[in-house]
């Protein structure tokens, strides 16, 4: 147990504070820890949680995707196009919404890999081509999702957020067992270490290209779930949400240098940061202080994870590699 | 007849909502988008203003305000949030128009009134506050046309932010008008209702296509005119925006035209509506506050602009229809009850 | 200085005489003196908030606290110009840039002394600072103006050619002086590409990290004096828009995002190219989803082509 | 297949360019099935550089790849293993951020990008008992392991992926006597079994040892092939290097009894790990410092850097109290300590600038030294003789050995009072040493107190004047003059030593 903490050093910081986050949130909240209250918290939470797994899949091989936000509006405003109709245009509107989202991210990958270009520069230049398409999807908001499959995704089954559900079947049934195969493997490897990578025998740019497209598909479902919760789709939300997904993969311990972290973590930073701004709503801060404060937590909440750095003996440890 | 008619105009054809009335105090919250521009500061700062005068104090048992960014899926959150929490109304403006009609149905079932203000829905569910935004348009390309004597060659016409319904609609309303104009040469660009950029853009189009004869313009405008200063533009007509800042070029440079403003303390008119409304009064469901508008020739320092104030001070502190407005000081919060 | 004039710098520098040429077959306007001018006059504001990114970048650094640096020097500077006491009056501007100094030092104990990576540490940074000027407004709402500096700073010219220009070419002059003729600037690459063996080169490490950020918050806070002085004013979120277009303009410049690789002659040239391509499409009235998507389209193509460049000669 | 004769790979008219580097120039090369064939020759000789073709890390500019009789495109290293052809690369081809179990399960045969398969886990842990890594968890993260248990790992994984042909590049470099004596069991026993082993080593007595057969590099061409025992040391040494050594070691001179104190450390202690280490370096000494790997010597020498936060003990320079808090506070004029980490390649220097920058970074910045002028290298690189192609030159583009003297001549333009040495020789070749070994001892002569961590005991023996041994912590043993033997060295680093028995009873 201990071994396993100490392993998991940075996930375990992330949950801990998520935990007394939530419990303060709840606390100030008049209503309590109620399934309505939770169901609001999850569905927020779920949207950046995905732009913040989609943002884990860049971050993990020494990148970072500055075009998740892009994707994710470029998906909603697909998404209110085609999320109405009959069962079957649903259907394939989902797919189609997902894949356009993995398609972006592929573009991103084969841009990265065969232009060898710096991903933060591939993706701030591919992120304006993807809000012109959105903005063309949707010069303005608008656009209409189908209600009974938002609400069936958006509400809670049982008593349980649907939005939780999926966080663990994202978690359990789809992150563990991704994690033991070779795509999980050489994903944290390239991070890691792309020469040790390569001289291991992975196919280093199958693997790069396949978690920007990973990245794209999970803004994809970032933008689909945006498009469930909200019901409509609007080309305006990119900025906030790749800056927040950078926030949010750090905030739940993932290095920026790569190799290190896990969708686990993703998500939880994710939820960390919503906490957060949930916080304001009934604790009282005069409303002009309030994005202070955010701000204030934000920092707080970053420099825990690392303040590790000021217990270190050895001077050289700093630097990492 | 609606509940005082004179303030909670209603707009063309539009049909009108009442619900049972409630006991007060009542509990309020103001649910903001983005907080960091000036028009959102002194939105919160009217709100506050209009919930601190006494004649409103001692209906209210709480009053919240929380901004939550550009972010619907938030700004749904926050107002269930505020549903959950029993609040008796809500006002808030809309991140996106279209995104609300869920929240609305929990929002019926809760017994929560809602009043969106400013950037308002795509609905007729609910009560909501705006000046007309066709109309806010069409006023300003209108006075400048009727200057012009409904003649003119080449207009330049600043727009806000791309994608963006409010946006969309004073762009419409400036077109309405100047379509009609025979061989006008409309030049648009893009000022994203930023002073800076607006500047900017207007200087760029100065510079690749000469003279106009009016200029049209959203949010930002004192960027458009010092553009025009600065390249030796002759005074030209022009349709502007309030802030206290355009304002005073208008009155030092003599710039004929009108200046219209979208009034941040549209924030407090919301909480009014919404107030009446839990009190049991009729209102109409689109409501078209008067456009607070000062033609060129009006304009008075100290009483519809203020030289002490900075210039992005928003003008439109008030409806007199409606209650007396703001004073400054009031808006900036200086009296001591402050929360 | 030599070794900073690469053909990869030099590629925003055609790319903007390209530009020039392919814009005026639509507008002939575009070859005037006059608007050529005011493009430099215009590009220095991003100039300069490039040129402090770029010495954030050569430290393999970035500093994403650009925005609300520029808006609390320009809100800070008005507020004291508007106050209408002249002492006030003349320390605005240097008041403003001690403010964007400290930011930087701030930004500089994050990433030195606590280690947090710079891409969410002055992200925080710029959200508090949002913060303090959304309650800052809401407390006594500063009557703020422009001094008369500030004015002719940002819309002054000289000759013909604008002081904003002027200004910005002196900064990115003195920094580059500064960059290769003192240790500091080595220090800056040389902590760019292996930070570690710098500091066992026996550098102090975290006091140049400080004082790149600060260089930076003072590049910042001066974009934001000069940017409040063109539009007379200051207003909430004036910087938002300069975000991303600064580190377009830098890595356009060839400078590495990665750090070390790089200088201030690619920035300048890429400073001119984004004002350039903005303008250009702005007044070519092209829709705003195409103005997006052939921005993109184009900033991609000009970093492909210096890979394609690079690859073809090795 | 396994005639003994047809060559199980062979390389012919391979070249590789870099740029203008001829790394390899028409070398041919064969490697006959079940041998274990050594691979001699100087830094950059361009021993790793065949390596790298063989293991499709590289694709040669030209010649032909023979496996079996047929050509072959070994395009990457996947292709290659496909082949058989498995490398233990000179840089660790571990992930630190990933477990003993990932890695070696990282590119596996068998594991695509689908679901893990485990089996050959067996295998590996096998190998791994068998050369005394027992102690290494599958479960632990490499980053946490020292370099012997990685090159331990890195064998696993080689072995466990079944090689026709095994390529050990200086895979052995970091492991003690008793372990290498394992492996090398272990890679006979895989010879005999029919695999083929190239051999990179630069210690001598390895290659003795283990070598079939020797093909000799020099300058990237193959000077010659022959069988282990046709040549002596000698004639080898001069193959390698195209001229006769006379000797590898400087004499020592004799012990000064008026020598000044330069240097001395007193009840030097750190975080547990260190433990009151108290030592003293006169004028004329080079004092070493040995003990197996991670012993405390490392941290010992980092601490007097001013690298280890809350250190503790007295330090005197030349008769003066100091406290060195960072290394910008050692290398002032009035500490003037220099210090050569054990990894040059991230830690000593800057790999993308060139070699110019990299030898003024340590200068520049200080007063009454001009960085900029020449004349302060100058003689440190004539002395070491640094091979390069212009001093603008990437410093990436030198090979270790060289990259090594760029290390010490940028230290050295600084003229330090003390030098500390962090296994300066590791992987270096026998001309480069006796010519850093020269250098030391002039440095020594001319009053500079220089401590020498080494992992190489003829190093300790030959070189230094007084050698210190550590164990967990501790200064265990301090021998000089004859007790420098091999034996009371092993035995102290192992704290079997005979005075340590006597000073417990
Ligand atoms: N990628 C590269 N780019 C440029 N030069 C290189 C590269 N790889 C090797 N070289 C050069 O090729 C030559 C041969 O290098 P190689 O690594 O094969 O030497 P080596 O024999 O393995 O030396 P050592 O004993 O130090 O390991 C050296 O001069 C080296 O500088
Ligand atoms: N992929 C590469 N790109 C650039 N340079 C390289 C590359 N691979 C090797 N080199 C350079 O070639 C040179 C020789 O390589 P090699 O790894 O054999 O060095 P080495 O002499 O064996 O080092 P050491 O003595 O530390 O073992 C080194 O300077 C190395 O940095
Ligand atoms: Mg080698
Ligand atoms: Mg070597």
């Amino acid at each position: 147990m201990l071994d396993y903490i100490r392993a998991n050093r940075r996930e375990v910081i992330a949950a801990v504070v998520l935990l007394v986050l939530l419990s303060l949130y709840l606390g100030t909240h008049p209503r309590g820890a109620s399934t309505y209250v939770m169901t609001i918290w999850a569905n927020q939470c779920l949207i950046l949680g995905f732009a913040a797994i989609a943002q884990f899949f860049a971050v993990v091989v020494r990148g970072i995707d500055l075009s998740v936000g892009a994707v994710i509006a470029l998906t909603n405003t697909l998404a209110s196009h085609l999320l109405d109709g009959s069962a079957g245009a649903i259907g394939f509107g989902v797919v189609a919404v997902l894949a356009a989202g993995a398609l972006c991210g592929l573009l991103n990958g084969l841009i990265i890999v065969f232009g060898r270009i710096q991903p933060i520069v591939v993706t701030l230049a591919t992120a304006s081509i993807f809000v012109g398409g959105a903005l063309m999807l949707r010069p303005t908001p608008g656009g209409a999702v189908n209600y009974d499959l938002a609400d069936a995704l958006t509400l809670d089954i049982a008593g349980i957020p649907t939005a939780l559900i999926i966080s663990g079947l994202l978690v359990f049934a789809f992150w563990l067992p991704f994690r033991r195969t070779g795509l999980g493997l050489g994903l944290y490897a390239l991070g890691s270490s792309e020469q040790a990578a390569f001289q291991s025998g992975i196919n280093t740019r199958l693997i790069r290209i396949a978690a920007f497209t990973l990245a794209g598909l999970f803004g994809g479902a970032a933008g689909l779930y945006y498009s469930f919760v909200t019901t409509t789709g609007d080309a305006g939300i990119a900025a906030n949400f790749t800056l927040n997904s950078i926030a949010a993969v750090v905030l739940g311990g993932v290095l920026l240098r790569g190799g290190v972290g896990s969708l686990i973590g993703a998500l939880a930073g994710a939820f960390i940061l919503k906490t957060i701004a949930s916080l304001m709503f009934f604790s009282g801060i005069p409303s002009l202080a309030q994005p202070l404060f955010e701000g204030l937590i934000l920092a707080a909440a970053i420099a825990i994870g690392g303040a590790d750095v000021l217990r270190t003996r050895n001077r050289l440890e700093v630097f990492g590699r | 007849d609606t509940y005082r008619p004179e303030c909670f105009v209603p707009a063309p054809e539009t049909s009108t909502i009442s619900y049972d009335a409630k006991e007060g105090p009542y509990k309020l919250a103001f649910v903001n988008g983005f907080a960091g521009n000036d028009w959102r500061i002194q939105a919160i700062q009217s709100a506050k203003a209009w919930a601190d005068r006494p004649e409103n104090a001692g209906k209210i048992d709480t009053f919240s305000i929380v901004s939550v960014g550009n972010d619907s899926a938030a700004q749904i959150a926050a107002i269930d949030n505020f549903i959950a929490a029993g609040y008796d109304a809500i006002t808030f403006i809309a991140v996106n128009p279209t995104a609300f009609e869920p929240v609305i149905r929990r929002a019926e079932r809760a017994g929560t009134i809602l009043v969106p203000f400013d950037n308002v829905l795509d609905t007729d569910k609910v009560v909501q506050v705006n000046e007309s935004q066709k109309e806010l348009g069409a006023l300003k390309a209108q006075t400048v046309m009727d200057i012009l004597g409904g003649k003119a060659e080449k207009i330049l016409m600043v727009n806000g932010l791309p994608g963006n319904a409010t946006d969309r609609d004073r762009r419409l309303g400036m077109m309405s008008v100047l379509e009609k104009v025979d061989g006008l040469e409309i030049v648009e660009v893009v000022g994203n209702w930023d002073t800076g950029t607006s500047q900017k853009v207007a200087a760029d189009a100065l510079a690749t296509h000469g003279q106009f004869d009016a200029v049209v313009s959203q949010h930002g405008s004192a960027g458009t005119i010092n553009a025009l200063q600065s390249a030796g533009h002759p005074i030209v007509p022009m349709g502007v925006d309030g802030e206290n800042g355009v304002r005073m070029l208008m009155d030092e440079l003599d710039i004929p035209g009108v200046s219209a403003s979208q009034a941040p303390a549209m924030s407090a008119i919301a909480l009014e509506a919404a107030v009446a409304l839990l009190e049991g009064n009729e209102l109409p469901q689109t409501i078209y506050l008067p456009i607070p508008q000062v033609k060129a020739d009006e304009l008075e320092a100290g009483v519809n602009y203020f030289p002490d104030l900075p210039k992005s001070f928003n003008t439109g502190t008030g409806y007199a229809e409606c209650f007396p407005p703001f004073s400054p000081e009031e808006i900036s919060g200086q009296n001591p009850s402050n929360t | 200085m030599s070794r900073t004039i690469t053909p990869d710098s030099m590629m925003p520098y055609f790319g903007t005489v390209v530009l020039i040429l392919a814009g005026s077959l639509y507008f002939p306007q575009i070859l005037t003196f006059d608007y050529l001018s005011q493009q430099l006059q215009i590009a220095a504001f991003l100039g300069l908030l490039a040129t402090g990114a770029t010495i954030v970048i050569l430290l393999g650094h970035i500093d994403l606290s650009v925005p609300w640096v520029l808006t609390g020097a320009a809100i800070l500077s008005t507020a004291l110009v508007g106050s209408g006491n002249p002492v006030l009056t003349a320390l605005a501007v240097p008041a403003a840039l001690a403010f964007g100094a400290l930011i930087g030092v701030i930004n500089g104990i994050g990433v030195a002394i606590l280690r947090i990576p710079s891409m969410v540490w002055t992200l925080a940074v710029n959200s508090i600072l949002l913060g303090l000027a959304v309650l800052n407004t809401g407390g006594f709402n500063p009557k703020g103006e422009a001094s008369q500096l500030m004015v002719s700073l940002a819309s002054g010219d000289v000759l013909g050619l604008p002081v904003s220009f002027l200004t910005w070419m002196a900064v990115s002059l003195a920094i580059v002086v500064f960059l290769t003729r003192t240790p500091f600037g080595r220090y800056l690459r040389s902590i760019g590409y292996n930070e570690k063996a710098t500091f066992l080169s026996g550098v102090s490490t975290p006091s140049v990290v400080f004082a790149a950020f600060a260089l930076a918050g003072m590049c910042s806070a001066l974009g934001g004096v000069l940017l409040a002085g063109y539009a007379n004013q200051a207003y909430q979120s004036m910087g938002d828009p300069f975000l991303l277009p600064t580190i377009a303009a830098v890595v356009i410049g060839g400078t590495s995002i990665l750090g070390g690789r790089g200088g201030l002659f690619g920035t300048i040239g890429g400073a001119l190219f984004i004002t350039l391509l903005t303008s250009i499409l702005s007044v070519m009235q092209i829709g705003d989803a195409w103005r997006s998507i052939v921005f993109g389209v184009i900033i991609l193509a000009m970093l492909l082509f210096q890979t394609m460049r690079k690859g073809a000669r090795s | 297949m396994t005639d003994p004769d047809k060559p199980l790979l062979r390389m012919q008219d391979i070249s590789m360019h870099f740029g203008a580097t001829k790394a390899l120039n028409n070398v041919d090369f064969a490697c006959k099935p079940s041998e274990i064939h050594a691979i001699l020759g100087e830094n950059g000789a361009g021993k790793s550089t065949l390596m790298k073709l063989i293991s499709g890390v590289l694709q040669p500019t030209e010649g032909r790849i023979i496996l079996d009789g047929r050509d072959v495109r070994l395009t990457t290293p996947r292709v290659a293993q496909n082949h058989g052809l498995v490398c233990m690369f000179q840089e660790l081809s571990l992930v630190p951020d990933l477990t003993v179990r990932e890695n070696l399960l990282l590119g596996a045969p068998g594991s695509g990008l689908g679901w893990l398969r485990s089996e050959a886990l067996v295998k590996a842990r096998d190998v791994l008992d068998r050369i005394d890594g027992g102690h290494i968890k599958m479960s632990a993260r490499v980053s946490d392991l020292t370099l012997p248990s990685r090159q331990q790992v890195e064998i696993a994984k080689a072995l466990m992926r079944k090689p026709r042909l095994l390529i050990l590049d200086e895979a052995t470099s970091a492991l003690n006597a008793s372990v290498v004596t394992k492996v090398f069991d272990l890679i006979r026993a895989e010879r005999d079994q029919g695999t083929s082993v190239l051999f990179i080593s630069h210690r001598f007595h390895e290659i003795e040892a283990l070598a079939d057969r020797i093909s000799v590099f020099r300058n990237g061409k193959r000077v010659e092939t022959f069988d282990n025992g046709d040549h002596s040391y000698n004639e080898i040494i001069n193959m390698m290097v195209g001229q006769r050594i006379e000797e590898l070691f400087p004499p020592k001179p004799p012990a000064r009894a008026d020598a000044q104190e330069v240097l001395k450390v007193e009840n030097f202690s750190w975080d547990g790990r260190v433990m009151d280490i108290s030592l003293t370096v006169h004028e004329g000494e080079i004092v070493g410092l040995g003990g197996l790997d991670g012993q405390g010597q490392g941290a010992f020498l980092m601490g007097l850097f001013g690298l280890l936060r809350t250190a503790e003990g007295k330090v005197t320079v030349a008769g003066k109290p100091v406290s060195v808090t960072s290394p910008k506070a050692a290398k002032q004029p009035d500490i003037a300590l220099a210090f050569i980490p054990e990894d040059r390649k991230t830690e000593g220097l800057i790999q993308e600038q060139s070699i110019l920058e990299n030898l003024q970074l340590a200068a520049i910045g200080l007063k009454d030294l001009d960085a900029s002028n020449p004349g302060l290298y100058e003689d440190t690189l004539e002395r070491l003789e640094l091979k390069h192609g212009g001093l603008e030159l990437p410093v990436s583009s030198l090979s270790g050995g060289n990259q090594q003297k760029v290390v010490l001549a940028k230290w050295l333009a600084l003229k330090p009072r003390c030098l500390l040495l962090a296994d300066p020789t590791r992987g270096i070749d026998v001309k480069t040493k006796t010519q850093i070994y020269g250098m030391l001892r002039r440095l020594a002569d001319q009053g500079t107190a220089i401590l020498l961590l080494s992992t190489d005991y003829e190093e300790l023996i030959q070189l230094c004047d007084e050698t210190h041994i550590f164990y967990a912590g501790q200064l265990v043993s301090s021998m000089s003059g004859e007790d420098m033997t091999a034996q009371n060295i092993i035995a102290a680093s192992l704290n079997v030593s005979e005075k340590r028995k006597v000073a417990h009873a």
